[in-house]
């Protein structure tokens, strides 16, 4: 049977999906083996062991002298970060997105904006951030906000300008107003696509938060990468990336998840 | 002039193609209009343009006398050649639209008694084209008359002074295309619409027509076919309408065509 | 932000930054154990101590006005804050940089090694400084080596890749990257003992609006390194902390201590910043600065910036003073005036 | 007339876009002017007379030590870096992310690990990368490259898997191959798209860069950025970011212009 | 059994919807059966389990008396309802396709002489569909008609052994629509397809097929109506075939159908 035909089951794509990883591991794992075989103290690929061990007390043992369980207090001002950055972001991109992609005026006046924005590193101006955020969350989550708002605006307003004209008209016939039109017709085909450009935003939040914890924090996964990298503690850091990345991936299927729950209409069969 | 409608010297260009020229017509208040011609020929784009969606290259178009705004407008009505719903809506919700947009202007959806006096009126609209069983489908879940249906239906909630239609029975089996014949003669006598149909079948054309438009190139260069656009050749009012003038059946050539037994005028239009 | 009429103006709530370094634990110890309170208490003031994880953005941010003072080393507290136009004031003179900062080289244990190297180091800071004296002192210039600007987040690990054979770091990335096979430092800030200070430096308006904050200051230092070079169960525990806090284990610690000379005693901070030797380390400074265009742009002399010194003595334009050395609280803590 | 239907010229369209980048500059001066009122050397908002005098040497005059226009050799190098990174991220997308949208059993092997790899923050596992990658050019086109292109493989890939289903068996009844198939009905249909990846990709490449730059190197835009942070020469970095926002936006304009003149079937009237 | 195609006790349900049910059908090499029935009764899900697109819920599709993978082969050609052709590919490039995907395993690319020849194939078959002048247009620049011709030129240039068509001529005006008749049959003949062809034409399903079959419902719940399917409930052979049983032509209620002159047999199949 042709390849584009072979359809693969929900099991033996899951047994798929995970071939890849597990050779990743296993190259990993005779790697650092190798490493440590030549030199015993090697820090770079720590063995698992090692892993476990750094890691336990952040996760079981509550820190001397905060009380706190560290790796859990990293995971939650990270996630609160996150969540926040992205929210506002997500936000943004609906009222801006569809607002520049459904009018014409708006998005004569304001596109050239939000592309310079979009294309400016804000982290060659994390001096002016922090001077116009101050230190606090608020320049996290800003930093977060401006680093991935653009692209998701930008995304969502080209497919709303690709939304084919006959719908636009044919709202219009039905008696819709600009308001109406952008209410019931554009905002739900909007929300469909603006989980998939929350999911393809997660990568680049993620480096926008990590950047921002290194910079300016006392708390967060990323802080604490920062903190123990001045040591090379490959053993805390490759846990934690593993964490991110378990947690990131974890959010990307429940997006998936829930834009096949509540937008059926945009993944039904179409024959 | 006392025309609803009255189109001047109205070209329709595609860069360096011309489409339609020199189109002059003038269409009366609560005539219904049926447009035919061969494939190609510029019907969907005649519209179009009637519709608000595009401007024309040249010429000017009145509506009441008045310019007609290159948009759209509620008081006109559409159904498009390709069957266009909202594929995020479900029957149900495509149908009661144009209700809601009307009755609330803020949120565009209504609730309580309303919502259930639109709901009512949307299923009588929708048992009408024969759709009452999937009121809770998906557009992709339809068939393609299915699909066609629930776009005439969408259309004639809103009992829209001007209506036009581009090919609406198309992909319907004869039977549902008969009930959609009455349906849309109903509508158009009680409620006085006027209505502009494009199709392909002459006996439709001529059984519910009061007049009938043939688009068609009148000039044709063989190395430069798209110099040349179509306009109107023939021009047949019908003897079911008022104001009738005298003339003879013609056989149209279509094969299968009812036998038209009617008077009418070949009245070759000034415009070519 | 601030402008200068409001920062002269009497408060009661001040924030200090710091980032990780071993001169500059004693601060998030205090602040940890409740000396940051007691002695702002004292004095009816209130102090934050905000911890900015890289060191760059805590001295942008104080030149700023985000933050009241900072900890920050005397090169760079003369090319980002004073060259900036805020007048600072330099209030402790907390240690000097005794091994703390080095350089290291692979495969050779002699400086004259580096010859023609790629040599990653943070530039323009006391690593790039460190690296002019080292190289004076093997009778060779900047030109005999290529600089690569490295982030001193990324250069401990930079330095396990194969492809760098020469770098300049500081603790405790200096610690880590030492550990490297084949890595040798060739030469330290123990060679030049005294160069490089790590000092506490707060806004002059605002310390002149303010000296209770200088007092308190001033206050919470000497406690807390006076309970930190304590031998016994309590000063073991100060250190832990200060370790843990720093991300570290408490050998590891007492390692970067043990490069680092803390005045813990106020008499000797005062006499090291009363010091003519201290014109001299600020003159090498500055005429480094000014040779890497430090000084901005703008710039003309070596002297375009001014400095103060204890008893009137200054450096450089003296109508433009911006950094001053102020020896004012360490001399009051010395005198039991706190 | 509705807003939805007020179609704005070409000419209109640039006048409009200029307003909003012009306030931004009014605002930018009068607060600039308002800082150096209190403190005449401010460095965090220079005024444009010193931008000027900041970056004249380093446009026009050459470096004592290396006797290079720096200002241009920083541009030279940051953009070779970015072209390649880009150029093979783009590669990379093409082939990956049609194959990843066509082919079922590609999609189930390797979809989980595309966005594994989309979702870990590469500046937290820099370690591994110098490693991998040493601290030359290939480190700094490696971040590039592994920052954008699993967000353009996963778009691509999106798209790809969006296409109407009768295209696919359509192209199969004319005979066409898997392979056929691909190269031409996915191929050509994904072309515009990836234009539009690219486009959208930009903004993250420019932060991959200059994150890269500020690593370890010693020529490039983001090099002059994080090296004159040190001293809070705004002067410097604000010109510097203008520039490569002018950069970045002249490519975007080219890349849309390109796509329209290359695919015009991709962007025809649609009614 | 001897058919070619042949349908063993076919079930089509999407989720609880049953579409189709019990279909028994064999459809004879060389013949050329029209599909008719209501909208939404599943002519195009028939189809589309036919071409291999879908696999049925239940039951088996025996083609050559092999099971029929759920894969389009080349042997099997298609135009969909809604006319899909490539939309990247110029009006000649869509027509090439099939050719250069058959000759050029590699490139799927034809030059210098060979792309002449495929191309000049392209043109007669483009000519013979009306698209003569419109060889470099690209499909969103054609109307509806156009482009469902150009899914009909597609889909004939690689004669298929098996042709499916989908309401293929619901978009052309009758003189066209007349061309078309005459061009696929003459590539019946000659080419001695086999076609399966759903139409809204009585008329044209009685004077092109060989075979007419019905899908309809043939039990229906008034309150579940997603429970039972549509089934065959006429297969009328025609006159024309070689083998034809002896029966009267049965008025179909079709408003506009000619007068189908010929004997049929009214077999209500075994499967209801
Ligand atoms: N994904 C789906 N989910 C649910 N029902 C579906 C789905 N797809 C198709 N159907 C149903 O299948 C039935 C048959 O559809 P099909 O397209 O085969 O009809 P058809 O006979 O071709 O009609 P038409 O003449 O209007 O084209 C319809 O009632 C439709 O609602
Ligand atoms: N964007 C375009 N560029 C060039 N030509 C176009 C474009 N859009 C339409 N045309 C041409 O305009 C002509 C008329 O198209 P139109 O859709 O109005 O035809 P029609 O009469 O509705 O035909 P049909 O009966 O097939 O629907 C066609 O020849 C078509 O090729
Ligand atoms: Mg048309
Ligand atoms: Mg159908």
């Amino acid at each position: 049977m042709r390849w584009v035909n072979r359809n693969i089951g929900r099991r033996n794509s899951l047994l798929l999906g995970a071939i890849p990883i597990l050779v990743l591991l296993m190259v990993y794992l005779v790697v650092s083996a190798d490493r440590h075989a030549i030199n015993p103290s090697d820090k770079i690929l720590p063995i698992p062991g090692a892993m476990v061990q750094a890691m336990w007390g952040l996760v079981f043992e509550p820190d001397r002298l905060s009380g706190r369980l560290l790796f859990w207090a990293d995971t939650f001002a990270s996630l609160q970060r996150l969540g926040l950055g992205i929210a506002i972001s997500t936000l943004a991109a609906l009222i801006v997105g569809i607002l520049l992609g459904i009018l014409p005026p708006v998005r004569a006046t304001f596109s050239t904006l939000v592309t310079g924005i979009a294309v400016i590193p804000p982290i060659a101006l994390l001096p002016i951030l922090f001077i116009a955020f101050g230190l606090g969350e608020t320049a996290k989550v800003a930093l977060i906000v401006i680093g991935v708002a653009p692209f998701m605006i930008r995304d969502i307003a080209a497919h709303m300008a690709a939304l084919p004209r006959e719908q636009i008209v044919k709202a219009q016939t039905l008696g819709a107003s600009t308001w109406q039109l952008i209410l019931r017709v554009a905002l739900p085909q909007a929300m469909p696509r603006l989980i998939q450009a929350v999911r393809l935003s997660l990568g680049p939040a993620w480096v926008f938060l990590i950047s921002a914890e290194a910079i300016a924090s006392d708390i967060g996964l990323g802080y604490r990468i920062f903190l123990v990298r001045r040591y090379l503690a490959m053993d805390v850091i490759l846990p934690y990336v593993a964490w991110i990345a378990l947690l990131a991936a974890t959010t990307d299927i429940l997006l998936n998840w829930s834009s096949r729950r509540l937008f059926r209409w945009a993944h039904g069969a179409n024959h | 002039m006392n025309a609803l409608l009255s189109l001047q010297n109205v070209w329709v260009e595609y860069g360096d193609k011309v489409v339609l020229e020199r189109i002059n017509l003038n269409i009366e208040a609560g005539s219904f209009v049926s447009i035919i011609g061969p494939s190609g020929a510029g019907k969907s784009s005649l519209l179009r343009v009637l519709l608000g969606q595009e401007a024309p290259t040249k010429g000017t178009i009145l509506l009441n006398d008045e310019p007609l705004k290159p948009q759209c407008e509620p008081d006109r009505g559409v159904v498009f050649q390709r069957y266009s719903v909202f594929s995020h809506l479900t029957v149900l919700g495509n149908t009661v639209f144009g209700l809601e947009c009307a009755q609330a202007p803020l949120t565009a959806r209504l609730f309580g008694a309303r919502r259930r006096a639109a709901e009512a009126e949307a299923e009588e609209m929708l048992a009408a084209v024969g759709l009452s069983d999937n009121l809770h489908l998906y557009p992709a879940q339809m068939s393609g008359g299915m699909q066609q249906r629930l776009a005439i239906a969408q259309a004639l909630i809103k009992r829209p002074r001007l209506l036009l239609l581009d090919e609406p029975f198309g992909a319907l089996d004869p039977g549902i295309r008969a009930d959609m014949h009455a349906l849309i003669t109903r509508l158009w006598s009680d409620y006085s619409l006027t209505v502009v149909m494009v199709t392909h079948d002459i006996g439709e054309a001529f059984s519910l027509g009061t007049r009938v438009l043939t688009l068609d190139k009148a000039r044709h260069d063989p190395h430069a076919p798209h110099r040349y656009g179509a306009t109107v050749v023939y021009d047949l009012p019908l003897k079911k309408q008022a104001t009738v003038e005298a003339g003879t059946c013609v056989d149209n050539g279509a094969e299968n065509g009812p036998e038209v037994n009617c008077i009418i005028t070949v009245d070759e239009t000034r415009n070519n | 932000s601030p402008t200068a009429e409001e920062t002269a103006a009497p408060r009661t709530e001040f924030s200090i930054g710091w980032s990780i370094y071993a001169g500059w634990m004693p601060w998030a110890y205090a602040d940890q154990a409740g000396i940051v309170k007691k002695w702002a208490d004292k004095y009816g003031i209130e102090i934050n101590i905000v911890q900015v994880n890289d060191y760059v953005e805590s001295v942008n941010q104080y030149t700023a006005g985000q933050l009241d003072g900072v900890t920050v080393a005397n090169m760079d507290a003369l090319t980002i804050p004073a060259a900036g136009g805020k007048d600072t004031s330099a209030i402790i003179v907390g240690d000097y940089s005794n091994g703390n900062d080095g350089i290291l080289l692979k495969g050779s244990d002699s400086l004259s090694a580096i010859m023609g190297r790629q040599v990653y180091l943070v530039e323009l800071s006391v690593s790039h400084y460190l690296l002019a004296r080292g190289l004076e002192s093997v009778g060779m210039s900047m030109t005999d080596v290529r600089t690569v600007n490295t982030s001193d987040a990324d250069i401990a690990s930079a330095f396990t890749s194969p492809d760098v054979t020469a770098a300049v770091a500081w603790n405790p990335q200096l610690s880590t990257m030492r550990q490297t096979p084949g890595a040798n430092e060739v030469f330290s800030s123990a060679d030049i003992p005294g160069e490089i200070l790590d000092l506490l430096v707060v806004d002059t308006a605002t310390l002149q609006a303010n000296p209770n904050l200088g007092k308190a200051l001033a206050g919470i230092w000497y406690e807390t390194t006076a309970l930190m070079q304590r031998q016994d169960e309590q000063g073991r525990a100060a250190r832990a902390a200060m370790a843990e806090l720093a991300g570290t284990t408490l050998e590891n610690f007492e390692g970067q201590l043990a490069t680092t000379y803390l005045y813990t005693e106020p008499q000797a901070a005062v006499a090291a910043t009363s010091d003519a030797a201290l014109i001299e380390t600020m003159t090498r400074v500055r005429d480094f600065s000014f040779s890497q265009g430090l000084f901005g742009q703008g710039a003309s002399s070596a002297d375009a910036i001014g400095m103060a010194f204890p008893g009137g003595k200054t450096l450089g334009d003296p109508d433009h003073i911006t950094l001053r050395f102020d020896e004012t609280y360490m001399q009051m803590a010395a005198d039991g005036a706190l």
